[in-house]
């Protein structure tokens, strides 16, 4: 029991990390990012060949992973989402535009990057005994460090002028265009950031769960559940959300069989939304 | 309205195609992804019909599942005749979206798409864990070919097995994509079409005029899985097996995508973006291992040059500018 | 349903077609609408003002089910309404408008104005599906209740253009036509007058006496003060919430409690 | 890395299979289909298949072609992705066997493809090697699919009996994926294990494919405590991080699984928490492998960019396919018929291995009733610090 709850924290913070960027996009721009688990595949193996096959240390590598996906969310911003919509006659296009360019990137990095699962072994080793439960070392520096860039993200939106700024086209888009913000600018800077996040977790859980080419889908909708059910758009809710998730899914493995806990999961996020379709931390609205 | 010349039109088509095609195309490979792409066209059509009102519907991999594993057991356990089980199987596929949809179909954009998203998910799951009625993981093999059908001893369709089978399932499946376009054609072209498009752009102004939209929503959403049910029965019986991942949450993604390619402006769309895509990427196969990149290249670019579909071509300068020197122009009007 | 827009003769009908009885409305400690009582009678022109934030909106919502009273009841033709879904209160006879931005952006006038006739119509879904000998004759009678509906409103020379295209005036009086075109029996009218110069203003009045010749009752919510006093039979006015005056123009020019109010509130604005 | 070379490798693809498309030379070609999944979380099964193909086709090619007969043949690969699709699957083997007349196809890699194809391959005349497991694939009155590795079914008695004799187990725990192979692999590892007299703690860990954190599936294995875990069938994805997440979780037990996987990933994922993990390994390790090995492995790495162990054992399916097309001459290059006659008595070295005492042929008849297995030599490995090390060589028969 002790290991499952401790599990589920782990797991938590690990999801949160995932969820951030995502909800940051959706609040933003309003698209539902369907790349966002190809975005943080990209990261991971950013990272994974900065640091094992150019022999980087581990820190540069990590640099290496925002940045480049920091330019790679700006581009997608500047080349494909702010033309698709202005001209589509439909918002949803950009949601679909989302899917299109999940699988494009995926096969850019399966060409890329290759097949195989590729694992970032960090000379952090050890386990940690709590109780009667296992906690590596490894996920303990992961989970320090994913909380810190949880919390810098944070003071940078409360505390600097872009990130003010973000949070004002959050609030209200053409409000803030009116009182002249470059808002095509501030969208990719937006989408950078969201971009960067999804990067930064990749690099991190590189070291824990490895990366392969594939797996962008089932992050991208692992994200999606943590992002609907803590509220869409919502940092704080994000954060809720992938401690939730982590917390039932820890749970789940332990008593029931299977596959049942993501049926589980799912037929729960139904109802949930349902009820609550703003999530835990929304507030309701219209 | 619908001008009866343009249904006929539209018969005459849909008869050139499915009588003619078999008998130019020979290759069984190309009869089999022409039949494929028409069974996907159905169940598109579906997510069509949620578009309309301004849904996401991204639930639609779920119902052609359901209509799948209708068909298997009923045709394989209870040797229920296909051609039943495929029109329960419509049936059934409804009535699970009616009864999902009261409880979803106020949401609507993101939350709406993700939900329907969630509940893919969920009867892949749900199948998976189905133990022996649904098969489990291993799905349910041997389902028969469509047997005959006859009417008071007149065969009206002959047993699959008795005729080419490829040239037979090419042929039902064009047969279904006619009769499904003519239904989403004559409910986009009557009057319920006009107030599903009030719908889609303000549904409190709708309801402002007494539009029921509770009502109209479950409708939409409810004839859009009747529609994958169908469309899941074909592929169950056409690829004589179903399993729990036939369809799943990339197919569902798929199918919308199709839409909005071929243009959710136009009854056609779904049918031109799932055939353009969906043999698009067999005919890339040529690439090969960058099949997928190549494929995807083409969707990027389709939506950044088209964003609002490929049939959005028609609405083209030069093609408006002759149409309004030969007096078509507005009459496009619902009613 | 007969799709005729009868014409009445000018004669001051005295039956209340809409009683609003002790409705308030409450969001958590906060009362938007406390206690307002008032009754519309049947071909009159009857107007809500009060300054800005004093709960018209609210008021307006509740009434039309939008949201549903604390307490209190409305009651329409006799019937109790209160809480009913806002497309049965349509139904029956009691449509709104919205201001601008609630409109079908890419219809044409004349198909918004088509498609807004749903509850005109004998045939149901399946005869309209199928094509049915009703469906038919209501399709004959919506094509004509339209063109009368565009002619009253003056929207015959734009009713090929798409709605996302017209000027402010036309826009409001395409938000009309569709309320018309669900025939009701009150039209609640929702800031008609906002944004307009005195050239629009001064046609929208015309509109709205035409609506009303034509036998439709109108209730408005306004800002305007000089519209209101130039088109109204009776007002209410209300602020913070509760009906601090009642009834005919010149009454409430004279009430000091609407003077007050109103002075207050151009002192605010002033001090911003 | 490719990154680099990507773009141009891209400008050359399209290119050359545009020439492919009308340049034919003037030697006889002979096309062999591979079909398996090639994208996505499990693309790497399909394509190692499709390395391991092109790699040994370019080695036969650059000697001249397969002799058939009086005539030379150049072996032409034709790759079909079936994304793990039962649709994509079905056109593909359409698509090679009626489009480009394919008669044998290599793949797909897992169960469910495998037996949906079998319609295609009985109307169409094709012979199909196949990675799923599933017995009926390969039995009456199914003729035209073979199996071209060892089976869970078929390692399972053999692993657990050594370990049971040599490491002193009697405890063992399941952990497998939640598939058509998941369930058919973890039923046959329950059977063997039970057959050896082990005991079974628990069986009911089944996690997704696609699973990336195994720390809720593997605790409560680990909890029980067994002499060994078994991954049931795993993906070589998956494997190192089950194995991780079991050794962090505190387990010290022995872990083992019947599937083949690869060093390097193991090495990067696991690092040294994998070492004395127990698979199943192709030919490919220093002390077994013969020169004709190592050269593959060199092809190999042209063409794929990086050696993987798994191609080991993939590479038996292509080459036991040409020699027995070779051995029953002309009439079987169009002409399953002929090839399948000739299974029984065909017989071949092995130039994967130095030693040259074991053969090549078609088995299975104790399992499958007829001769459709290839006998690839069953080989133990343990990993150990990069590599992997012999533990023995058996064969299925």
């Amino acid at each position: 029991m002790t290991q499952a709850l401790i599990n589920g924290l782990v797991l938590g913070a690990n999801y949160a990390l995932m969820a951030l960027g995502l909800t940051l996009i959706f609040a933003l721009m309003g698209v539902l990012n369907f790349a966002h688990g190809q975005l943080y595949v990209l990261g991971g193996f950013v990272t994974y060949y900065v640091f094992t096959v150019m022999g980087l240390p581990f820190v540069v590598a990590v640099l290496a992973s925002i940045v480049v996906l920091a330019i790679v969310g700006f581009l997608f911003d500047a080349l494909f989402f702010r033309r698709v919509q202005q001209r589509s006659a439909r918002e949803e296009s950009s949601m679909l535009l989302a899917a299109g360019l999940a699988l494009l990137l995926e096969s850019l990095i399966l060409l890329g990057f290759g097949e195989k699962q590729r694992g970032v072994a960090l000379s952090v080793s050890g386990v940690y005994q709590i109780f009667d439960a296992y906690v590596p070392a490894s996920r303990v520096v992961v989970f320090v460090v994913a909380m810190l860039a949880v919390v810098l993200f944070i003071l940078f939106m409360r505390h600097t002028k872009p990130g003010r700024v973000l949070r004002a086209i959050a609030q209200d888009r053409d409000v803030t265009a009116l009182q002249g913000v470059n808002i095509a600018l501030y969208s990719g800077v937006g989408f950078a950031i969201g971009s960067a996040l999804a990067g930064l977790a990749g690099s991190l859980l590189v070291t824990i769960f490895a990366v392969n080419s594939g797996m962008g889908t089932a992050i991208s909708i692992k994200a999606f559940i943590m992002v609907m059910l803590g509220g869409a758009g919502i940092v704080s809710g994000a954060i809720v959300g992938a401690f939730v998730l982590g917390m039932v899914e820890a749970l789940g493995y332990a008593f029931l069989p299977g596959s049942v806990t993501y049926l589980v999961i799912f037929v729960g996020l139904i109802l949930f939304l349902v009820i609550r379709p703003n999530g835990i931390m929304g507030k309701p609205w219209g | 309205m619908i001008r009866s010349n343009q249904v006929w039109a539209f018969l005459i088509l849909a008869l050139v195609y499915i009588v003619g095609v078999p008998f130019i195309v020979e290759s069984r490979y190309i009869l089999g992804i022409l039949a494929s792409a028409a069974g996907l066209s159905i169940i598109a059509l579906g997510a069509w019909l949620t578009l309309a009102i301004g849904r996401v519907n991204l639930g639609q991999g779920a119902f052609a599942l359901v209509g799948g594993y209708v068909v298997a057991i009923a045709t394989t356990r209870w040797g229920v005749s296909f051609w039943l089980a495929i029109v329960v199987a419509g049936f059934i596929s409804a009535a699970v979206g009616v009864v999902l949809g009261l409880g979803i179909l106020r949401l609507r954009g993101v939350y709406f798409a993700m939900i329907t998203l969630s509940f893919t998910e969920a009867v892949r799951l749900a199948l998976l864990n189905g133990g022996e009625f649904t098969g489990g993981a291993g799905g349910i093999s041997r389902i028969p070919v469509p047997g005959e059908l006859s009417l008071l001893g007149v065969t009206i369709i002959p047993a699959f097995n008795s005729v080419n089978t490829h040239v037979a399932s090419f042929v039902l499946s064009g047969v279904l994509l006619a009769l499904a376009v003519l239904l989403c054609w004559r409910i986009s072209a009557c009057r319920i079409g006009g107030v599903f498009v009030s719908m889609q752009q303000s549904e409190e102004l709708a309801q402002s005029v007494g539009v029921n939209i509770t009502h109209l929503r479950i409708v939409a959403f409810g004839i859009g899985s009747f529609l994958g049910g169908i469309g899941g029965g074909y592929f169950a019986a056409a690829q004589q097996s179903v399993y729990p991942g036939g369809f799943g949450v990339p197919d569902s993604v798929s199918l919308v995508l199709y839409c909005f390619l071929g243009g959710i402006g136009y009854v056609a769309g779904p049918v031109v973006g799932t055939f353009l895509l969906f043999l698009g990427f067999q005919f890339l196969q040529d690439f090969q291992q960058y099949q997928m990149l190549a494929y995807s290249l083409l969707m990027v670019a389709l939506m950044i040059w088209l964003p609002n579909g490929v049939l959005s071509l028609s609405e083209a300068g030069w093609i408006r500018r002759y149409r309004s020197q030969h007096g078509q122009a507005g009459a496009h009007h619902a009613g | 349903m007969q799709v005729e827009i009868p014409v009445t003769s000018g004669q001051p009908p005295r039956d209340p077609i809409l009683t609003v009885e002790n409705v308030s409305k409450r969001f958590g400690g906060l009362t938007a609408v406390g206690n307002v009582s008032f009754k519309v009678k049947e071909g009159e022109i009857f107007a809500i003002i009060g300054p800005n934030g004093a709960g018209k909106s609210t008021l307006f919502k509740l009434i039309t089910s939008a949201l549903r009273p604390t307490e209190g009841e409305i009651v329409f033709r006799g019937e109790n309404v209160t809480g009913l879904s806002p497309h049965l209160v349509a139904a029956k006879g009691m449509v709104r408008t919205f201001q601008e931005t609630t409109i079908f952006r890419d219809m044409t006038v004349i198909e918004a104005t088509r498609n807004a006739h749903y509850v005109t119509g004998q045939a149901g879904l399946l005869g309209i599906f199928f094509n049915s000998k009703a469906a038919r004759q209501d399709l004959a009678d919506i094509d004509a209740s339209t063109d009368r509906i565009l002619e009253l409103l003056e929207l015959r020379s734009v009713a090929r253009e798409r709605s996302k295209n017209l000027p402010q005036g036309r826009l409001r009086a395409l938000g009309m036509a569709m309320a018309l075109a669900a025939h009701p029996k009150l039209l609640l009218l929702d800031e008609p007058f906002a944004g307009m110069n005195s050239d629009e203003t001064d046609q929208m009045i015309g509109i709205v006496r035409r609506i009303r010749e034509s036998g439709v009752t109108v209730m408005l919510v306004e800002h305007d003060m000089p519209a209101v006093m130039r088109l109204s039979d009776r007002i209410v006015v209300i602020n913070f919430g509760k009906k601090i005056a009642e009834g005919v123009p010149e009454e409430i020019k004279t009430s000091q409690a609407v003077i007050d109010a109103y002075l207050g509130e151009e002192d605010e604005e002033l001090g911003i | 890395m490719r990154i680099s070379g990507m773009l141009l490798a891209a400008a050359l693809g399209v290119t050359s299979s545009l020439m492919s498309l009308g340049a034919h030379a003037e030697d006889k070609v002979l096309k062999i289909g591979q079909l398996g999944v090639m994208s996505g979380p499990s693309a790497s099964w399909g394509l190692v298949s499709r390395y391991s193909a092109e790699a040994l086709a370019g080695m036969i090619n650059d000697e001249g072609g397969l002799s058939i007969g009086d005539d030379k043949y150049k072996i032409e690969i034709v790759s079909v992705d079936d994304k793990l699709d039962i649709r994509a699957a079905i056109a593909g083997i359409e698509r090679l066997a009626y489009q480009d007349k394919v008669k044998y196809v290599i793949g797909p890699n897992v169960d469910d493809p495998s037996v949906a194809i079998l319609p295609v391959l009985e109307a169409a005349g094709v012979f199909n090697i196949s990675y799923g497991f599933t017995k009926e694939l390969f039995m009456e009155p199914n003729k035209n699919t073979a199996l071209g590795m060892i089976a869970t079914y078929q390692t399972a008695p053999v692993v657990y009996k050594w370990l049971a004799d040599n490491k002193g187990v009697k405890t063992v725990s399941f952990v497998s994926w939640n598939g058509v192979g998941g369930k058919a692999n973890l039923d046959s590892g329950l059977d063997a294990a039970k057959k050896v007299g082990l005991e079974v703690l628990s069986s009911d860990a089944v996690y997704e494919l696609g699973t990336t954190d195994f720390f809720p599936v593997m605790g409560g294995v680990v909890k029980a405590n067994p002499d060994l875990i078994v991954l049931s069938g795993v993906s070589p994805a998956e494997a190192p991080l089950l194995i991780r997440a079991a050794r962090e979780l505190g387990y010290q037990g022995l872990m083992s699984t019947e599937t083949a996987q690869d060093a390097k990933v193991l090495e990067e994922v696991a690092g040294s928490l994998a070492n004395g993990f127990i698979s199943l390994g192709g030919a490919s390790s220093p002390e077994l492998q013969s020169e004709y090995m190592a050269k593959f492995r060199d092809r190999y790495v042209q063409v794929a960019g990086e050696w993987n162990d798994e191609a080991g054992t993939k590479v038996y399916a292509l080459y036991m396919l040409l020699k027995t097309i070779e051995a029953a001459g002309p009439k079987a290059v169009d002409d399953i018929e002929a090839f399948k006659a000739s299974l029984p008595q065909f017989e071949t070295a092995n130039p994967f291995i130095k030693d040259q005492s074991v053969k090549l042929r078609w088995v299975g008849n104790s399992w499958f009733g007829q001769p459709r297995q290839i006998s690839v030599p069953m080989v133990i490995n343990e990993y150990r610090d990069g590599g992997f090390q012999t533990l023995f060589v058996t064969s299925v028969e």
